[in-house]
């Protein structure tokens, strides 16, 4: 190529004098950015391939790598941005849809960071998790409406299957292909330890991680990829994959490199051809379509699972709420723009969808309207940050949060968000048996345990400064909730006051 | 300007007494006056009321609705709608006396009503179910009216000002019931309303409560998905419709119904300590009814008819205390305001967090 | 109490003493040397007469391992006689031992060769008493003349070689180190020594010795200050055959090294071993041989039964800065790799589906592996045979064997 | 007794022990210090590596000891389990080389002495520095 439209993203800098050429980043990077020189006795970087993945830059015994945004620039402008411009560099290039992976990057407003919690003074006491009990278990499904007694006092009624979770968090949907083989598992054995659940996503369920099985959450999707009896059978809940909030209206996309053998037979497909999801179920066209589908799954599972159906947060997603809380299913998860995903095309990531923190206000507030908050549990994903993050959704009306960027950052994700290329030098989002081996189970399932034990100590104290000693006198407790630098209209969506009233 | 209650949220730290005759033998409103008064400190002067059981005897198969009116405007309003709904049996101003202290009184007025069997009929609902929706009705849609006592053969007196000085100002001392209860309020703020005053009722239940929950919205936005507002944005509202839902419209018993709003705490429900299908019950309470967990501080005792019941919170952050003498139980905040009015008791004791106490009239022989 | 007496005071001895304490800690055991030292190791001598080991650091054990081991020592005692429940001292003094070792160890020989007897400057190299001598009489330029072109003889020209000597080694043999190398690697041994100034006359012998030359066979004449005679070394079987024990080339011992008297055992080079590697007995005159043979010895005198296996030739040496590890025997099919300009040279010796034996010279890094392959029988068939031609390694073992191997239950 | 083991299923190859292993142990305060001006300090543990199959090798302290056994100078010696070297009393025979059957005794052109694993209880680490370097835990430090 004569012209290289595509300067380097980023600047890999490093301090020769800190560098003893071990060559761990050499070895370390797919990208393949460094390599020794023998002749010049030196380690010299491509910057050009560059992801800033930051592998190096960790793995680096002596701190002598940065990676810093490449300082060259085009000429400045607010409207053409340098990204703009390199986008249409590229596209004018190959002529083909702009890939990318992870979350909606852009500068949206973050609701969460704008939502303050109230703490207890003086007329009520604070609650100290380590002095008094504290609790953050819930239960996700249906609730009867009424409850009857036997004779004796004891409880006539059934209840439908709930799932009951340890503390508010579940690992959201990731399919084996899009992650790892290791990923899966230390997913599956941290959902296991913590009491929690983790989700196969459309991927379908390796044969060796059945044993899990009480802890994970089957999905189906409209590729219906993977799905068989055992494997709705040895799900605890069965989720309904309508939409993904990166990519709200189309469906998934797994390039044919990353299936291989052991993928091929997880998913049920042939080795190397590309798995693409149809953008709706084609068995649902409708919401009473969708009602067949629910209790399909039941019938075919013998009512002894919590169907979910998961959606993506778009403009009126409190109506679509309200329809799937009569359709039979015993959870709704919403998964907002900021959603993450291991490839979407980069225009619909960063301009489809709705921000959770809205949709999750506006649903739940619906469904409270029509006397129908009971009738389904409220998931939400998206970009669930932190704990506190957890908090605010459960004071706006969720009953559990999804987390899937935060489960990845556990296991070392460094948000390049490069996972379409396969190459993910985390062993993470690959399916290399080189790059894969790097994530090391036994070390990732403990660090998702230490995440979400840090988060579950932090609700508590979070918790316990507003005077709540249980999870569910949170839920809806908006109360608990000011806004800040928020607008009436936002304020009104959100229903909550504004920080001062 | 300064909110009033239903506008804005206002914690307070309060005192509560009561106490019942299991035999039914009726006693002097003063007594209660008396109890309540040794816990001055626990009050500001701006809230305080009683609930009195059995105190309209003659005119016991009807509900009778005690209503404060901020006009003549408002209570022709409110008539004309009681005149659609009831048979009006009695009507009348509440007798009251002069007191230095309670001013700014507004029309306080009393209705003693059975529901127009036409309106009940047509309206599909149970008897109790007809006359609490008219009672939201009126709280909700007619302004300047406010029904504050709803309850067959009981009432609730309440006013702004010490709850010694209530008493007296609505002669108290001229009914007798076989059970009451009282409430002193010590608000952060200056409401001056007097629909904001306590007890809080909703036909026979009444409420006196000392506490602010740190779960208010989260079983306000729970419980106003069946038909109840919470114009009042108090405590004692919230957790009256709570009692109501669960007792009246679900038919779950009071013991029950303690498991639900204080539930124990899942180390507890998973010690060994219960029987397995006590175990069950426990969890299929907090499972289903998660969102009536009512957690921070509070005491209360709820007046119902034919008896009352105390609970504290399951921390039990709040005082309160027991007695009993012969066939009297005596329920307070403090121990000083049942010594004032019974300085020999047979037993008292302090009931532990989420612990009911529920006393009922003994069986007519 | 046990009386265990030791005969000797080298590896053999030191391994019995620790093999007898690791069972017995409470019984007698006296050691009974003619050398007047604390034990010292033999193959520090070179090492000592260099200069790169001190007096202090030719111990092969601390100073106070005879206290620590509660030990009684009887230094410049010799041991004239065995038997009876008795050991026989020179000076007529008798030691009772109910257990006996002889850790004679091997002396010297010294063929006749004409005019021997009047150079006066005539040395071997054995003993640190040997090396002393030898040090008193070289300085730099001194002329040395060194008969027997095997280990000894050449590991004290490199030592020689430090202190600045000039030295001229003959051998009969028409090549360096036949007992370790084949000819190719003693080529380049030979090539590597000779470059740094030390002459070799090979295929000769000295037909005539006068006090400061000597006349060859093959008519040449080497002037030299001092001789040393290196040519070989002779097991001390004399106690045991004058008792009675059978004797051969040296002394036979069963696998317990019990020899054929009664409560007398042997150890070390004074013995023949079985080399497992060629399937032969013959005297392995090594160090660790000799330590682990009088470890199993010690053992079994204090009652603890247990036999020595898998005993192979094996030597760790280098010459001049030139490293050469060698294991096992040269019969079978070979695979030879060299770099000559590296002077690294690598045999591989096959047979019967197992590897017999190998040199390296050079790059001796890991051996050992390749010694485990000979000492275990490990069957080729069970490892990468490319990666083991490659290099020794853990990898060329298949995952099972590997992970037992790494797992290091040894 | 605690020892060093390693799991190949992890192991990165990535070599970084080695580095650690030597920095630790060369005397240096630091790792740049250790290999500054083209210093190259030994390392004890060796990483095997194959396309597919990475391990770290070193001292597996075996309770029969060939090498201490073999030792001509009395320079190896096990004290509470751990095999070390006493490094100024060694010689550079290789008699040791010649006799581990793992191959753990490294060799030093250097020193012309012998290098090899003492678990890190000669400098001040605590738990052994390959294992706290291995950034995949491919390297423990356990009892088994």
């Amino acid at each position: 190529m004569a012209l290289n439209y595509f300067q380097p993203l980023f600047d890999v800098i490093r301090d020769k004098d800190r560098c003893i050429k071990c060559r761990a980043c050499e070895r370390q990077c797919a990208n393949e950015v460094h390599h020794y020189d023998a002749e010049l006795d030196k380690m010299i970087s491509n910057s050009q391939t560059c992801v800033d993945c930051q592998r190096c830059v960790c793995i680096c015994p002596t701190s002598a790598l940065k990676i810093t945004d490449n300082p060259n620039k085009f000429r400045n402008n607010s409207n053409w941005s340098q990204r703009v411009m390199t986008e249409v560099y590229k596209q004018a290039e190959t002529g083909g849809v702009l890939l990318c992976a992870m979350g909606n990057p852009k500068e949206y407003p973050v609701y969460w960071d704008k939502i303050l919690l109230n703490a207890s003074q003086v007329t009520n006491p604070p609650i100290d998790p380590l002095r008094e009990p504290m609790e953050t278990r819930v239960f996700l499904g249906k609730k009867p409406r009424s409850v009857t007694f036997k004779e004796d006092g004891s409880i006539d009624t059934k209840i439908t299957p709930t799932l009951e979770l340890s503390t508010p968090i579940m690992f959201s949907a990731m399919s084996y292909g899009s992650i790892s083989r290791n990923a899966h598992e230390s997913l599956a054995r941290a959902a296991a330890e913590l009491g929690i659940y983790y989700n196969t996503g459309e991927g379908g369920l390796h044969k060796d991680f059945y044993k899990y099985g009480p802890n994970t959450i089957v999905q189906v999707a409209s590729g219906r990829f993977g799905v068989f009896k055992d494997y709705l059978e040895t799900g605890a809940a069965i989720e309904i994959k309508m939409g993904q909030g990166a990519k709200p209206g189309i469906g998934g996309h797994l390039p044919g490199a990353k299936i291989l053998e052991d993928v091929s037979k997880t998913r049920m497909i042939p080795m190397g051809t590309d798995a693409i999801s149809p953008a709706p179920h084609h068995d649902i066209y409708s919401i009473e379509d969708l009602r067949q589908l629910v209790f399909s799954l039941k019938e075919a599972t013998e009512y002894k699972k919590p169907i979910i159906v998961k959606i993506a947060a778009v403009h009126n997603v409190a109506a679509i709420a309200s329809g799937i809380a009569r359709s039979g299913a015993d959870i709704i998860a919403i998964d907002g723009y900021r959603g993450g995903t291991g490839a979407a095309p980069t225009r619909i990531r960063d301009n489809v969808g709705i921000p959770i923190e809205l949709a999750l206000a506006s649903v739940d507030q619906r469904l409270r309207d029509e006397g129908i908050r009971n009738e389904v549990s409220v998931v939400v994903a998206g970009s669930v940050r932190s704990s506190s993050d957890v908090v605010k959704a459960i004071a706006l009306g969720a009953d559990a949060c999804y987390i899937g960027t935060a489960a990845l950052l556990a296991l070392g994700c460094h948000l390049c968000r490069s996972c379409q290329t396969g190459k993910c030098n985390w062993g993470i989002a690959t399916q290399r048996p080189d790059l894969v081996k790097r994530l090391n189970p036994n070390i990732g399932y403990h660090r998702l345990v230490n995440l979400v034990h840090a988060w579950d100590h932090e609700i508590k104290e979070m918790i316990g400064g507003m005077g709540i000693n249980s999870i569910e006198a949170l839920r809806g407790n908006r109360l608990m909730l000011r806004g800040i630098g928020l607008n009436e209209k936002e304020l009104e969506i959100l229903g909550i006051r504004h920080a001062g009233q | 300007m300064l909110e009033k209650e239903g506008q804005v949220r206002i914690p307070a730290g309060c005192a509560i007494s009561g106490f019942i005759s299991r035999d039914g033998n009726r006693i002097c409103g003063d007594k209660i006056v008396k109890s309540i008064s040794y816990m001055h400190d626990r009050s500001n002067g701006l809230g305080g009321g009683f609930a009195g059981y059995g105190i309209y005897p003659e005119y016991k198969e009807q509900y009778a609705f005690h209503i404060f009116y901020d006009s003549n405007e408002s209570r022709v309003e409110t008539e004309r709608f009681l005149d659609r709904h009831f048979d009006v049996v009695n009507l009348s101003r509440i007798p009251t006396r002069k007191h230095p202290n309670i001013t700014h009184e507004p029309l306080i007025w009393r209705y003693f009503v059975t529901p127009l069997p036409t309106k009940l009929a047509e309206s599909q609902l149970d008897e109790r179910e007809f006359a609490a929706q008219c009672v939201i009705n009126i709280n909700d849609r007619i302004k300047g009216s406010y029904v504050f006592s709803s309850g067959k053969n009981m009432g609730v007196f309440k006013a702004v000002g010490y709850p010694e000085d209530v008493g007296e100002f609505y002669r108290l001392e001229e009914y007798a019931g076989y059970a009451w209860t009282a409430h002193g309020r010590y608000p952060t703020n200056t409401p001056g309303w007097w629909g904001g005053a306590h007890p809080f009722a909703l036909l026979d239940y009444t409420i006196v409560h000392n506490g602010e929950i740190s779960s208010y919205d989260a079983n306000r936005r729970y419980i106003e998905m069946f038909g109840y507002k919470c114009n009042l944005l108090t405590d004692t509202e919230v957790i009256t419709y709570i009692i109501d839902y669960l007792n009246r419209k679900l038919n779950i018993g009071l013991e029950d119904i303690a498991k639900i709003i204080a539930a124990p705490f899942w180390s507890e429900i998973e010690s060994g300590r219960y029987s397995n299908e006590e175990r069950e019950k426990l969890k299929y309470f907090r499972n289903v009814f998660s969102s009536l967990l009512i957690t921070g501080p509070f005491s209360i005792i709820l007046g119902f008819e034919g008896g009352l019941m105390a609970l504290n919170d399951r921390l039990k952050l709040r005082s309160m205390v027991a007695a009993e003498k012969d066939d009297m139980v005596y329920l307070a905040s403090e121990e000083c305001a049942i010594r004032a009015i019974c300085p020999e008791l047979d037993r008292i004791w302090s009931p532990r967090g989420g612990e009911p106490v529920i006393v009922k009239l003994n069986e007519k022989k | 109490m046990k009386k265990y007496v030791i005969i000797g005071n080298s590896a053999a001895a030191i391994g019995a003493v620790q093999g007898i304490r690791s069972v017995d800690t409470e019984g007698m055991i006296t050691v009974i040397s003619d050398e007047p030292y604390h034990t010292y190791s033999r193959p520090l001598i070179s090492y000592w007469l260099e200069g790169k080991v001190t007096d202090e650091k030719i111990y092969y054990r601390e100073p106070d391992f005879y206290e620590k081991n509660n030990v009684m020592t009887m230094f410049g005692t010799r041991a004239v006689a065995i038997g009876g429940g008795y050991v026989t001292l020179a000076n007529g003094g008798k030691v009772q031992y109910d257990k006996l070792l002889v850790a004679t160890g091997s002396k010297p020989f010294v063929p006749p060769m004409a005019g021997l007897e009047d150079v006066k400057d005539k040395f071997t190299f054995m003993t640190w008493d040997s090396a002393k001598a030898i040090k008193e009489k070289v300085t730099s330029g001194t002329k040395v003349l060194i008969i027997g072109a095997g280990l000894i003889g050449l590991k004290c020209a490199e030592a020689l070689y430090h202190l600045e000597a000039d030295i001229t080694v003959v051998d009969l043999a028409d090549r360096i180190l036949p007992s370790i190398l084949d000819v190719r690697a003693g080529q380049i041994m030979q090539k590597h020594i000779e470059s740094k100034g030390t002459k070799f006359i090979l295929g000769t012998s000295v037909e005539q010795f006068s006090e400061h030359s000597a006349k060859l066979t093959n008519g040449d004449t080497v002037d030299f200050d001092i001789v040393v005679i290196a040519v070989g070394v002779r097991p001390n079987t004399e106690l045991v055959s004058e008792a009675g024990g059978k004797v051969e080339k040296g002394i036979i011992t069963d696998l317990t090294q019990k020899t054929t008297i009664p409560d007398v055992y042997a150890a070390g080079d004074c013995t023949v071993s079985y080399d497992s590697s060629s399937d032969t007995q013959k005297i392995l005159a090594l160090l660790p041989n000799a330590f682990m043979q009088g470890e199993v010895a010690g053992k079994n005198m204090a009652g603890e039964e247990t036999v020595y296996l898998n005993a192979i030739p094996m030597n760790a040496i280098g010459f001049y800065g030139l490293h050469i590890i060698t294991a096992g025997s040269y019969d079978g099919q070979a695979d030879v790799t060299e770099n000559e300009e590296k002077e690294q040279y690598k045999k591989l010796v096959f047979k019967d589906g197992l590897l017999k034996g190998y040199i390296l010279m050079g790059d001796v890094a890991r051996a050992g592996i390749y010694t485990s392959m000979i000492r275990e029988r490990i069957p080729l068939e069970d490892v990468d045979i490319e990666l083991l031609r490659t290099r020794p390694q853990m990898m060329m073992f298949g995952k099972a064997r590997r992970d037992e191997k790494l797992a290091g239950k040894m | 007794m605690k020892k060093v083991y390693v799991n190949e299923e992890w192991c990165l190859a990535c070599h970084l022990c080695e580095y650690y292993c030597a920095a630790a142990n060369s005397g240096a305060e630091n790792m740049i210090k250790a290999f500054a001006n083209g210093k190259k300090p030994i390392s004890a543990i060796q990483v095997e590596e194959s396309d597919s199959i990475n391990f770290a090798v070193q001292c597996r302290h075996c309770p029969v000891p060939l090498c201490v056994k073999s030792c001509i100078t009395g320079a190896l010696s096990v004290k509470d389990g751990v095999v070390s070297c006493d490094e100024s009393r060694c010689v550079g025979c290789y008699t040791c080389v010649l006799a581990c059957p793992y191959g753990c005794i490294v060799t030093s052109e250097q020193s012309k002495v012998i290098r090899k694993c003492d678990l890190c209880t000669k400098n001040n680490n605590g738990d052994p520095v390959c294992v706290k370097g291995c950034p995949n835990r491919a390297i423990v430090f356990e009892e088994r």
